[in-house]
């Protein structure tokens, strides 16, 4: 009959109305500034480089100013200068890195290919700023953060990396310990992915809610590159 | 009460006067509106409420809107309704000829000894319209109801296009 | 000179007849032309409520019912002349009146 | 507005008269009608003025919770920080409105494109004179009101047109030319549904229509035109025609957003934009009035119990009832195309609204019947609005159904 289906029409927006006030799962609207929703893990935006110490943030970055990312980058948003001493000496640690993030795609690339884990994706997406050209430029010192925040952004890729950087510091100070024994045969890279799985104790792990087990494919793994010092 | 009388006289008369001599033809439509909405203005004022309601109902509501279609759908460019203003060759004639029937209006009327009543108008309600018109004047009635719907019906038949429908129109 | 009421209305009705007439005789466009005539048409529909207002032997709504139909039939010429000229409009692109002087379509 | 009845009346139903009289009483007898007439308008006006504002929110609101979402609810009350729910939301709407700039197109026709916005506001409000808000609120007392009352509605699409032709833009003049077609269509089925009611009431004041609604049967179930079935009918009939008229949606064409910008309103900002949204409201408030007072008995209360209610209370709690309906049907229904917009006016609603002439003519005729006749009468009546209902409902949605696509 001609008018059944409005009829139908008027009692699916009525539920509806009546809905929103007692039923939860239906008022699905969250008070933005007051209240947020919990961002999900792989959430991602723009880049940030991790320290070591809060108490010396420039002192232990891991960005050696190798400048892979800066030249991998697809829209060139990076800029890394690197910190030399007065002899001209490369003390492999950047005295520049800029990331204008109006140009930045967050592709994550320049995560991929950093071999020392030194830049992460961030999670801050409250960007805004009244400053048309500075106020969206970060400097290296509004990019630097702790790896105890990687860890609260990311737990489980964070507890990834945390696992591999130890295991690459063991066998560094393995291969140190052939050097000096030098009879000792070198370890064979085939034995790293197996190594990585364990669990290497970590101070930030314990402030991470999931257990650091078993690396997600998400999380980066990182190649196998020489050691830093070598 | 005569001032007000004055006042939609003018205005009536003022309005119409500009619509006709106007060049665009939608002001002078929608002047002329106005025009219409005075005359409505001074049955009220004569106290012929109903018609009144009726001559803005029928000319303000209805007819000013099929004035404005046609307008809008016989406009000689896509962009204006701007139309020639009269020429000299037929302004004259048409000058001398009103002017010649104003004058013998005005004439006749201010000449002639009208008689009037004092007394004011005998108060016409609706209710008794409605029984003048369902009884002494069924017959006006039914005809002008005939005239009406075959006006309408032929209305619909001369601007309607004979063009087919199309078969792949959307219902 | 001593005007009645009466006087001024039916004053007040010839001259906005005779715009009206002035402008039916003096405008080209065919539209204006059926405008005019509605304009004298109200003239008259004036004349009626006056003399019904002031005239000496005011029957009972006589004067209201004659503007009644005079409006009914005045929207009927309306909507009849218009659509007359839509159709002129549609077989000559134009609704000039001088142009409009053929008979064929 | 109309004089007192000749009982005494309860306090609070006589309250806004003695108010008034109370601001009047000094002034001398020749100058007491102006001041009461100017005071019924400053009235009229102030009330639904504040009920524009309160409606704008309401809309929102109710449009946010038929789509699960809050509404407005942050504007806080000036001063204070209160966030009250949203209720500044108005007041903070109004700022705007008036601080924005007015922009006049270059190639508009700059007269009537002022004229338009004030022109219809001012019809909108003359429409508010004739209904009766209470047993003794009725601002205009008028033996053709009813006659008033469209008459005044009529000129409103003349100044919707005047704002389409005015912006000089090809949406508002497209807009002007949709808002001609679709008002001269519904003004026919929505006048017809009014015969009825007056053939019925015997009289085109208002007052009287109301207070023919008055009765009860069997001293319990209120007499209004809407219990009856061509009252059903024709109120179902009027209320979409009312919908259609005061631009509504899914009647709303004339400003559809996704066709045509915003119609007529394209060209329009800051005050003269808020006027047309105040005219718009304004309409429907009107509309909504002279249902409620056609077929929703008006000021009458539904129980006889129910009477030391002030009758005014009941008048607004029908227009507030019928506007929610009006918002809810916004919330539902999406918009109709040209075509079927114009075919459901002539093809539907112009028939079933002639129909309902000759049912309602036939229930006048038959209102002496009694006993098993008055059941006849019931039965004759509901076929005549039932059947003529199924089948012109079967012919318009003939050949429609639910879609099915295929995919490429």
């Amino acid at each position: 009959m001609l008018g059944s289906g409005l009829l139908q029409g008027l009692a699916v927006t009525a539920k509806n109305l009546a809905g929103s006030f007692h039923d939860p799962t239906r008022y699905v609207t969250t008070e933005y500034p007051e209240q947020r929703t919990k961002l999900p893990e792989n959430y991602r935006n723009f880049p940030f480089l991790v320290h070591d110490d809060p108490a010396d943030p420039a002192g232990t970055l891991r960005c050696v100013a190798c400048q892979i990312c800066e030249k991998e980058c697809p829209p060139q948003c990076i800029y890394i200068v690197m910190e030399r001493d007065e002899k001209g000496k490369a003390l492999k640690r950047p005295k520049v890195f800029d990331i204008d993030v109006s140009v930045c795609m967050s592709c994550q690339i320049c995560v991929e290919v950093c071999p020392f884990d030194a830049i992460k994706m961030d999670q801050e997406y409250e960007i805004a700023t009244r400053d048309r050209f500075g106020g969206l430029l970060l400097h290296r010192e509004d990019l630097s953060k702790s790896n105890e925040y990687y860890h609260q952004i990311h737990p489980t890729e964070a507890a990834g990396v945390d696992a591999a950087l130890a295991e690459q510091k063991a066998k560094q100070a393995a291969a140190k310990a052939a050097k000096a024994a030098p009879a000792a045969p070198k370890p064979a890279a085939a034995t790293r992915s197996t190594t990585a799985a364990t669990p290497a104790p970590s101070p930030a792990a314990v402030t991470s809610p999931a257990p650091a087990a078993t690396p997600p494919a998400a999380a980066p793994v990182p190649p196998a590159n020489p050691p830093p010092t070598a | 009460m005569s001032l007000a009388f004055l006042l939609i006289a003018f205005l009536t008369v003022a309005t119409a006067a500009v619509a006709m001599a106007l060049r665009n033809l939608i002001r002078s439509a929608l002047l002329l509106v106005a025009s219409w909405a005075g005359i409505a203005a001074f049955y009220l004022w004569a106290g012929a409420e109903f018609v009144a309601f009726a001559q803005v109902l029928v000319y303000v509501g209805a007819i000013s809107m099929v004035v404005l279609f046609a307008v809008l759908l016989t406009r000689p460019s896509r962009d204006e309704a701007e139309v020639t203003p009269a020429s000299a060759g037929r302004l004259l004639p048409a000058l001398i000829t009103g002017g010649a029937v104003l004058g013998v209006l005005v004439g006749a009327i201010v000449g002639s000894p009208l008689r009037t009543t004092a007394k004011p108008p005998p108060p016409v309600t609706v209710r008794e319209i409605g029984l003048q018109l369902m009884g002494p004047h069924a017959a006006a009635l039914v005809v002008v109801g005939a005239l009406l719907t075959v006006a309408l019906l032929g209305a619909v038949v001369i601007a309607a296009t004979s063009r087919p429908a199309d078969p792949g129109e959307p219902r | 000179m001593n005007l009645s009421p009466l006087h001024l209305c039916l004053l007040f009705s010839s001259a906005l007849f005779c715009v009206g007439l002035i402008g039916a005789l003096s405008r080209s466009n065919a539209i204006l032309v059926l405008l005019g005539v509605e304009l004298m048409l109200n003239a008259g529909n004036i004349n009626l409520i006056a003399f019904w207002r002031y005239g000496p032997a005011p029957a009972e709504g006589t004067g209201i019912l004659f503007v009644l139909f005079a409006i009914a039939i005045a929207a009927a010429e309306a909507a009849v002349g218009l659509a007359l000229v839509i159709a002129v409009h549609r077989h000559q692109r134009n609704i000039r009146l001088q142009e409009a002087n053929r008979l064929r379509g | 507005m109309s004089a007192p009845a000749a009982n005494p009346l309860p306090l609070l139903e006589r309250l806004p008269v003695a108010l008034r009289d109370a601001c009047t009483n000094w002034l001398p007898e020749s100058w007491r009608w102006l001041a009461n007439s100017l005071l019924s308008i400053v009235a009229v006006f102030v009330v639904f003025a504040t009920l524009f504002a309160l409606l704008t929110l309401a809309e929102r609101k109710i449009l946010g919770r038929v789509q699960n979402r809050p509404g407005p609810n942050r504007a806080p009350l000036p001063f204070l920080g209160l966030r009250t729910y949203g209720l500044a939301q108005p007041l903070a709407d109004g700022i705007k409105m008036l601080t924005k700039e007015d922009i006049v197109p270059r190639g508009a026709d700059r007269v009537l494109h002022f004229l338009a916005p004030v022109a219809l506001l001012a019809f909108s409000i003359m429409t508010f004179a004739v209904i009766p808000y209470g047993r003794t609120l009725l601002p205009v007392e008028l033996d053709a009101a009813v006659l008033y009352f469209f008459a005044a509605g009529a000129a409103t699409e003349l100044a919707i047109f005047m704002a389409g032709w005015a912006s000089r833009n090809k949406y508002s003049l497209l807009a002007a030319m949709r808002a001609l077609a679709q008002l001269i269509s519904y003004e026919l089925p929505l006048l017809l549904s009014v015969v009825a009611v007056v053939l019925e009431a015997g009289s085109l004041s208002t007052s009287v229509i109301v207070e023919k609604q008055g009765a009860w049967l069997f001293g319990i179930l209120p007499q209004w035109h809407v219990f009856t079935p061509w009252g059903f009918a024709g109120f179902l009939i009027f209320f979409v025609a009312a919908l259609a008229e005061s631009n509504r949606s899914p009647f709303d064409l004339p400003e559809a957003e996704s066709e045509l910008i915003a119609g007529h309103l394209t060209e329009y900002s800051g005050f003269k934009y808020a006027l047309f949204f105040m005219a718009e409201y304004f309409g429907m408030c009107a509309l909504s009035g002279m249902g409620v007072t056609l077929f929703l008995g008006g000021w009458q209360a539904p129980f006889p119990a129910l009477g030391f209610i002030p009758s005014y209370c009941w008048f607004a709690a029908k227009l507030l009832a019928l506007l929610f309906v009006f918002m809810w049907i916004r919330a539902t229904f999406p918009r109709l195309r040209i075509d079927q917009l114009t075919r459901l006016a002539w093809k539907f609603l112009v028939p079933l609204a002639l129909v309902n002439l000759f049912t309602a003519a036939f229930w006048v005729l038959s209102a002496g019947w009694a006993g098993p006749l008055a059941f006849a009468r019931w039965v004759v009546a509901g076929a005549l609005v039932i059947g003529p209902f199924l089948a012109l409902g079967r012919r318009l949605s003939a050949g429609l159904g639910p879609r099915s696509y295929r995919y490429a």
